[in-house]
């Protein structure tokens, strides 16, 4: 029975982080006062890559690579608990098993493009390797205080271990909880660090050779990323929630980052990586000596 | 007994295969017979506990074998076997294979080694027969780095002999025994002293100068053993010092741990760095190996249960997927002749079988879920944490992200992109390298999925020393901070593939597009259009971290170096050459002397 | 039992038998020196039972010790007569390859290890003093023998230095005799005591002077590293293997035996310090490789000198032992790494790095040779070097000057950075190939041998050392067996 | 002993000559004599340490029980030897003088500067 | 499948080969006052993830050449709409030696939208037609491009050097 709930519980998520990605199309939208598609767009967007006929494969490891990025997405999914709802594995595994798990997507994605011997690909691929020097160390900084403070390495009792909204971590650690709010912008690639996906720069960037059905995998591996990594950030930070409550913190974190997304340029690839050890890294430092001086 | 007839054995197999160097297919099946049953003979006949010593009238040598140098040296010997059966497909004269099993011979008496002069005897044995081993290497660079390894691991061992003289001033014994009873600072000294020739085995930072060039320029398939095996004597040294010659360093010399554990950390990072930024596939894995080396050393810095026992995986995993690597980068140089990365590219058609190993290889480096890079990278966070010092924890965080960098420009770098013309009809890497490739991806993925299977015998060197604090069993392991259900981590990773790889099928089919068939802005282009992008490949990240990539401490050492060839040119200066200054040397000594004297003449 | 003085006889005939042979046929002079040598190995070998305990007496002309002069050998001086003489026969067998010898350099040769072996055997000072000016004459003459501007130079600068290190030396044993009145070494050491202080002290020095130029002790050897750089390597070989032993022996014996070891060690102690600090770090700067073996032996010698200068200390039998290990590992390191750098350079001196690139691999069994010696010299393991080294720093340890070890650690490291240097330039590139013929090759690969196997197993030369060292420290039974009489 | 201060004085005299010559000398024969003339200086030291004032020589065979002042003959002895030696060295020396001359063309010691450092 | 049908009609991406003038006309369209995205139309980079090919303009040798490569490597089922009369039959330059006169000859096109540039309310109008035509089916043009492949290899054969510039099946 697990498994036809662990099948729901994958297309639900889909559903929703396709949802997610309509309405960050309207809100840009409306941004540029235009109307914008209607929210469900995205979900159309990935049947009609379904329904392609022939698309184009450069060898196995470029058609395996979408399929990887979305395995590494799914399984990170399992082992993060939605609010207090606790999916099925979540005993199995703490922050690490998450953290690690999260780089499978990407390195699978990157396997892939990298078989396609596009250099606008190949390209695309060395900056977000390097981007990960800048948000995955502010991103760790960020949500370490909060582990050590409450002594555990697990999502899941940190969760339980934060009280209702005056001792929510957010309020707890200010310092860690902005740091957090950078890294997750380039963690989830948006705007001014949108450099993985430019398409005017270099065409897409790794997605340049996926067309049909692998680029629709990879548009199910974005929308489910945006659940995962938001759903991260709000269950470290914003503590015990309901389902329906942790959607609505997801959707507002993730509705800042659109916001910033919609008006902020793009960085240079070296200026992204050096505002992260910036900034960031002393606001996480400083988060850092927090949990010492406080605790 | 049996230790010294098995290292007898090891130097007897090393003479035969000299004796019948020209007679290639006899000498390789022999070479090949002798290590199998000195593997064999290493299982079956050394127990720990196993005493002996051998009286040389001179000195008497005192043999040991512990719990610790069962473990490295099941390690040892079991790459040594691997690197052999790869060398077969190089052409190596006789004393090729000479030098390679006195080196292993030199390394197991260093595991065995009781008290302090033989350890330095064996540990100079092996220096010396892996520089000559080095000094066979394949490119004309070879030697200026085979030499460098020569002076560094001497260096080490003269340190070495220093600390043990110290000792034995102070303590009158030569046996490795406990020195944390002596009064001052001495102790300390000594410490240091008998940790430098590991922190240069281990390639710890300031010593770590020699590595990369040695690693590079040494024969690939001895590459392959010489970063995998010897550099676990390194870290043999390590648990040996720090636990059997000084045992309460935690108490007498916390921040000297802490100091270690830092210049581990800083390893790890900077060397990390360098690696993404080399061309050369084999001086890539080469600074790889020492960001390895440096988690270990970290490990050991912090000195609790969990962290000793992750320091330990960790060497072992290192043993596994760095020589996987080297292995695999050996038998893409046999077919392609080259290890520079902007000539290769696209051999992921021609070398599957390789590119599944490297694959592997890299997942284990960067340590995600399923191998056996990530257990023990998941007990050292935890041991991190658990010790509370979350900046040190950062920055090993942000060393095993360059982990990502340098094994994905490896991997891109080596198979995939563009098929160069010339490497269109290359065949897969031959037996040797093949099957060495299978049988060290089978403990790559079963250590992975289960580690308990080899956390046991860690387990059991280590809590003689320490407190045993971390619960384990075969499927999981749990610290006070969090657990983890490992098969539960491979299993769902299996099953989310399925699901997707489901998916994909159900879609629409797919041709197969051919290679100039690329989106290049509508260009028509032709075989010779160099797509593949692998030079410079995170260029940009040069601009990102600027000037302090140009510091390097090799800079520093040379200005030191100055200072001894200063005092040569002085005293190279008093031969002037004329006869009269050398008589007058001579009269004006003895007037000095007699007016020194002159008081009481 | 046949007297050992017809060791001092029989080379002395065959000295001068050569000329002779000379007029006869060319070839006949090349024949004698092996000849010779293998009668006086012969003779001493039959002697050897004669030392067991104490030293042995030979008088000459029948008088007892204090009048006339005679020999005094004991275990410990036998040991050296041993070693030169098989090193000589060695050289000697090594010249029977090269036939462009005229006569008279045989004659030097031969002169040159009679006075060798005279130093070892004499009991008496002045009869030291008369072989010791044999042995730096018949040198000079050897320095000089290539008549090239560089062995004429070299030749020249020994000469001044050993013509007044000679006098001072004889200036020495003139005051000793002042105030003993008497010449015979041990009647000397038994009136040790009566002597004042300042006066042993002067005479001490005096002696010093004759003995720092044989042992190439700083001030003194400034003309060694020109005299090894111009000789011909088997002269360099021969200067190093055999004149700086008998000038060891000859240290050993009269500070030791003769002054019991007082406070003037203390000189010896810094100047042999200075010495190997001095010589290494002088040799890391050399480009000629000739040269860098000359100051490499002087370092050895410093440091040899260094040890011996231990003994006053403690006088226990290990730091003597380390100081005939340090002697014979030097004796046969050196005489190697010198016959081999020939071999390598094909005997037409060039000895720069730079054009000797390659000539390892172009001739290897040259090339592996030089490696022996220099890792034999450098102490690495599995040769005999090892050994002398570790006992070295024992002794040091011993003697408590941990200081020192720390100081000699390091000042090795420097000698592996040039030695290894030269090695690695060796086997890179492709170089010339000389021709080298048996005989020579037999010689190396006898040195060669007795590094390797004596570095593998190493206790035979402990035990004949330990034994050596004994004779040298009990004075009283050497005193008694002298002047007791027979 | 009590030679008088002419012979010690006159053999000190004649060592410091000798020394200086040799160092502050600019011909190779002018070193080479310095150093003899140092010999010497030596070799009436050591014979003026065996004199006694109006002592004669020790035959016993014509005087056999004189044994005042007789003249200390181990010291002559010894010089005998020692001027023998001195010869030698001296022969050596010019020998190879004369074959440097031949090679260098010149005596002057400045030149002789090929081996150095 | 109706709901794909459904689909594909109202999520056309768009890769306009801007040549000639009626790339200037195309800004307007995507911006906030006529927003095409409402449609569910986007621009995409490569042709690739395109379905929607618009050829905006008169098409010379040159460019007849890398618009037929930017066809073939648009996955199926694919879309062309012409822009202007120049795609009819040549336009003005009716009579210019290197212009293509009917792009019908080279690539099946699915709908062309006359006038000399067409303003963006046309351009809307089209992309309205071309979702009704998916509706119903019609759209197919891109069987034909399958079907007489030879054909139209035979007439770009009479322009460009196929062999060099054609992607091989």
């Amino acid at each position: 029975m697990s498994i036809l709930y662990f099948f729901l519980y994958l297309l639900l998520v889909t559903i929703i982080g396709l949802l997610y990605m309509g309405a960050a199309r309207k809100i840009t939208a409306h941004i540029q006062n235009r109307y914008g598609p209607p929210v469900y767009q995205p979900i159309l967007d990935v049947l009609k890559l379904f329904a392609k006929k022939d698309t184009a494969s450069h060898g196995i490891m470029h058609s395996l690579g979408p399929v990887i990025a979305y395995t590494g997405i799914a399984a990170t999914l399992l082992f993060l608990p939605l609010g207090n709802h606790t999916p099925l594995l979540h005993f199995n595994g703490d922050l690490f098993v998450v953290l690690y798990l999260l780089v499978v997507g990407p390195l699978g994605m990157a396997l892939g493009a990298g078989e396609s011997a596009n250099s606008n690909a190949t390209i695309g691929i060395a900056r977000a390797l390097s981007m990960m020097l800048g948000y995955e160390i502010i991103f760790f900084m960020a949500t370490l205080p909060v582990f050590y403070h409450y002594g555990t390495a697990s999502i899941y009792r940190v969760i339980q271990a934060q009280g209702a909204f005056p001792d929510w971590a957010a309020i707890l650690f200010p310092i860690s909880f902005i740091a957090g709010l950078f890294a997750l912008q380039g963690l989830m690639g948006e705007k001014p660090f949108e450099l993985v996906v430019a398409p005017h720069e270099i065409a897409s960037g790794p997605m340049v050779e996926y067309g049909g059905k692998y680029l629709g995998l990879l548009q199910i591996w974005h929308a489910v990323g945006i659940i995962v990594e938001t759903g991260l950030f709000v269950d470290i930070f914003f503590g015990p929630q309901s389902i329906l409550w942790f959607f609505a913190g997801t959707f507002i974190v993730f509705f800042a980052t659109v916001i910033v997304n919609a008006v902020m340029p793009r960085f240079r690839i070296e200026q992204a990586v050096r505002f992260y050890w910036g900034l960031p890294l002393l606001l996480s430092i400083l988060g850092i000596l927090q949990v010492y001086i406080w605790r | 007994m049996a230790m010294f007839y098995l290292l007898l054995l090891l130097v007897l197999v090393g003479i035969v295969s000299f004796v019948l160097g020209p007679i290639k297919v006899l000498r390789n099946i022999i070479a090949f017979l002798g290590a199998v049953t000195a593997f064999f003979y290493f299982l079956t006949n050394i127990k720990p506990g196993l005493i002996y010593s051998l009286n040389i009238r001179v000195y008497n040598v005192h043999f040991e074998a512990g719990f610790s140098s069962m473990f490295f040296g099941v390690i040892i010997t079991a790459l040594f076997i691997i690197f052999l059966i790869a060398s077969f497909h190089e052409e190596n004269d006789g004393a090729y294979y000479l030098f390679a099993y006195l080196t292993l011979t030199g390394a197991l008496a260093v595991l065995f080694a009781k008290d302090l002069i033989s350890f330095f005897f064996f540990f100079e044995t092996m220096s010396l027969f892996s520089f000559l081993m080095v000094l066979k290497g394949k490119s004309d660079t070879s030697f200026r780095s085979a030499f460098k390894y020569l002076v560094w691991s001497v260096f080490g061992g003269y340190a070495f002999l220093m600390g043990t003289f110290l000792k034995v001033y102070y303590t009158h014994s030569v046996m490795i025994g406990d020195i944390s009873y002596l009064a001052g600072g001495v102790k300390l000294l000594i410490l240091i002293l008998l940790l430098a020739p590991f922190a240069v085995k281990a390639a710890l930072m300031p010593f770590h100068l020699w590595a990369p060039d040695a690693y590079k320029d040494s024969k690939d398939t001895f590459t392959v053993f010489f970063s995998g095996g010897l550099s676990k004597i390194g870290v043999f040294g390590y648990f040996l010092v720090l636990f059997k010659v000084f045992t309460e360093i935690a108490v007498k010399y916390p921040y000297f741990l802490k100091a270690f554990a830092w210049l581990g950390a800083i390893t790890a990072a900077l060397s990390g760095i360098y690696a993404f930024m080399q061309d050369d596939a084999k001086k890539l894995l080469a600074y790889s190996s020492i960001s390895q080396l440096g988690y270990v050393a970290v490990g050991f810095g912090i000195y609790t249960h969990f962290s000793v026992v992750a320091a330990l995986f960790h060497a072992l995993g290192h043993a596994v997927f760095e020589s996987l690597l080297f292995l695999v980068v050996a038998g893409v140089y046999y077919r392609t002749k080259t290890t520079d990365l902007r000539k290769m590219g696209g051999l992921i058609k021609r070398m599957p079988l390789s590119f599944i190993g490297l694959l592997f290889g890299i997942i284990a480096t960067s340590g995600i879920p399923p191998t056996i890079g990530f257990p023990s990278k998941w007990l050292l966070y935890e041991a991190l944490i658990l010790k509370g010092d979350l900046l040190l924890t950062s920055l090993v965080f942000f060393a095993s992200i360059t982990a990502f960098l340098y094994s994905y420009k490896l991997v891109h770098g080596i198979f995939l992109g563009k098929l160069h013309e010339e490497h269109k009809n290359v065949k897969e890497a031959p037996l040797g390298y093949a099957f060495g490739t299978v049988v060290l991806l089978v403990p790559l993925l079963v250590l992975g999925i289960i580690p308990g299977l080899v956390i046991k015998p860690i387990d059991y060197i280590v809590r003689f020393y320490l407190k045993p604090e971390l619960g384990y069993n075969l499927a999981n392991m749990n610290t006070p901070l969090g657990h983890v259900n490992f098969p539960v981590v491979g299993l769902v990773m299996g099953l989310t593939f399925a699901l997707s790889l489901f998916i994909y099928l159900i879609a629409g089919k797919s041709y197969r597009a051919e290679q100039t068939d690329n989106y290049t802005a509508t260009e028509a282009i032709d075989e010779d259009f160099e797509l593949h992008y692998a030079g410079e490949f995170y260029g940009f990240m040069k601009k990102a971290f600027g000037r302090p990539l140009t510091w390097s401490f090799e800079k520093i050492l040379n200005a030191f170096l100055k200072l001894f060839s200063f005092l040569g040119e002085v005293a190279r200066g008093f031969y002037m050459g004329d006869a009269r200054v050398y008589l007058f040397y001579v009269i004006a000594f003895f007037a000095l002397l007699a007016y020194l004297m002159g008081g009481k003449l | 039992m046949v007297s050992p003085i017809l060791v001092i006889a029989l080379s002395l005939f065959f000295a001068f038998v050569i000329p002779l042979l000379g007029m006869v046929s060319k070839k006949l002079p090349r024949l004698v020196p092996p000849l010779a040598m293998l009668v006086n190995l012969w003779i001493l070998i039959t002697n050897i039972k004669f030392v067991s305990r104490g030293a042995m007496l030979v008088t000459t002309a029948g008088l007892k010790p204090p009048i006339a002069i005679n020999l005094a050998i004991d275990r410990f001086s036998l040991l050296f007569v041993i070693l030169i003489q098989l090193i000589g026969l060695l050289l000697s067998v090594y010249y029977l390859s090269q036939d462009n010898r005229d006569q008279r350099f045989y004659m030097l040769f031969l002169l040159n290890i009679l006075g060798a072996s005279g130093i070892v055997m004499t009991g008496d000072i002045f009869n030291s003093f008369v072989f010791l000016e044999i042995l730096e004459i018949s040198s000079f003459g050897l320095v000089a023998s290539k008549k090239d501007r560089k062995a004429l130079e070299g030749g020249f600068k020994y000469m001044v230095i050993g013509a007044i290190g000679s006098s001072l030396y004889l200036l020495g044993i003139i005051v000793l005799y002042l105030t003993t009145g008497s010449l015979n070494m041990a009647e000397i050491a038994k009136l040790m005591p009566h002597i004042p202080e300042s006066i042993k002290l002067f005479a001490a020095l005096l002696l010093l002077a004759g003995i720092g130029v044989e042992v190439e002790l700083f001030p003194l050897n400034a003309w060694a590293p020109d005299a090894y750089h111009g000789a011909k390597d088997e002269i360099s070989t021969q200067l190093s293997s055999i004149i700086s032993k008998a000038g060891i022996y000859l240290a050993a014996r009269i500070f030791f035996t003769i002054f019991n070891g007082f406070y003037a060690l203390k000189i010896i102690f810094y100047l042999g310090v200075i010495t190997f600090v001095i010589a290494e770090l002088a040799a890391l700067m050399q480009k000629n490789v000739k040269r860098m073996l000359a100051y490499s032996s002087i370092g050895q010698m410093g440091l040899l000198m260094l040890i011996l200068s231990l003994v006053a200390k403690r006088g226990d039998v290990f730091v003597i032992t380390t100081v005939i290990l340090l002697a014979l590992n030097h004796a046969f390191g050196k005489g190697l790494l010198f016959l081999s750098l020939g071999a390598l350079s094909g005997g037409n001196g060039e000895y720069e790095i730079e054009n000797l690139g390659g000539n390892g691999r172009a001739n290897p069994l040259a090339g592996f040779l030089f490696t022996v010696g220099a890792l034999s010299i450098v102490g690495m393991p599995f040769f005999f070097g090892f050994w002398s080294k570790i006992s070295a720093l024992i002794s040091l340890m011993k003697t408590n000057v941990i200081y020192l070890i720390a100081l000699v650690l390091v000042i090795s490291l420097v000698e592996i950075y040039y030695y290894g240097n030269v090695i690695v330039n060796l086997f890179r590139g492709e170089g010339k190939k000389y021709g080298i013929s048996i005989v020579p090759a037999a010689v190396m690969i006898l040195f060669a041998l007795f590094v390797i196997v004596f570095g593998i197993w190493p206790h035979p030369v402990f035990q004949i050392a330990q034994s050596a060292a004994v004779s040298l420290i009990e004075r009283t039974t050497y005193i008694s067996s002298i002047i007791g009489g027979m | 002993m009590n030679g008088g201060l002419l012979f010690y004085g006159s053999s000190v005299f004649l060592m410091v000559m000798g020394i200086f010559i040799a160092i502050t000398g600019k011909h190779l024969i002018k070193i080479l004599l310095g150093i003899d003339l140092f010999d010497v200086g030596l070799n009436l030291l050591i014979i003026s340490f065996g004199y006694v004032n109006g002592g004669t020589a020790p035959i016993f065979s014509k005087y056999p029980h004189i044994f005042k002042n007789v003249v200390d003959p181990v010291p002559q002895a010894l010089v005998l030897t020692a001027i023998v030696i001195g010869v030698a060295e001296m022969a050596m020396g010019l020998a190879i003088v004369m074959k440097i001359k031949e090679k260098f063309g010149t005596c002057n010691i400045a030149k002789l500067k090929e081996l150095k450092w | 499948m109706k709901l794909f049908k459904f689909a594909q009609s109202r999520s056309l991406w768009m890769m306009h080969f801007c040549t000639g003038c009626g790339a200037v006309e195309l800004p307007p369209t995507m911006t906030s006052r006529f927003d095409m995205e409402r449609f569910g139309i986007i621009p995409m980079a490569t042709p690739r993830q395109s379905d929607l090919l618009l050829i905006t303009g008169y098409l010379t040798v040159k460019t007849l050449k890398r618009v037929v490569r930017a066809y073939e490597q648009m996955p199926t089922p694919r879309y062309v709409i012409g822009f202007g009369s120049c795609t009819i039959n040549g336009g003005m330059y009716w009579d210019s030696y290197n212009v293509i006169k009917k792009l019908e000859l080279y690539i099946p096109v699915d709908l062309y939208i006359n006038g000399c540039m067409p303003r963006p309310e046309a351009i809307i109008d089209a992309f309205l037609k071309l979702r009704e035509m998916i509706d119903k089916g019609e759209a197919n043009a891109w069987k034909k491009y399958i079907e007489n492949y030879e054909w139209y290899k035979k007439n770009q054969a009479e322009v460009f050097d196929v062999e060099k510039w054609s992607l091989k099946k």
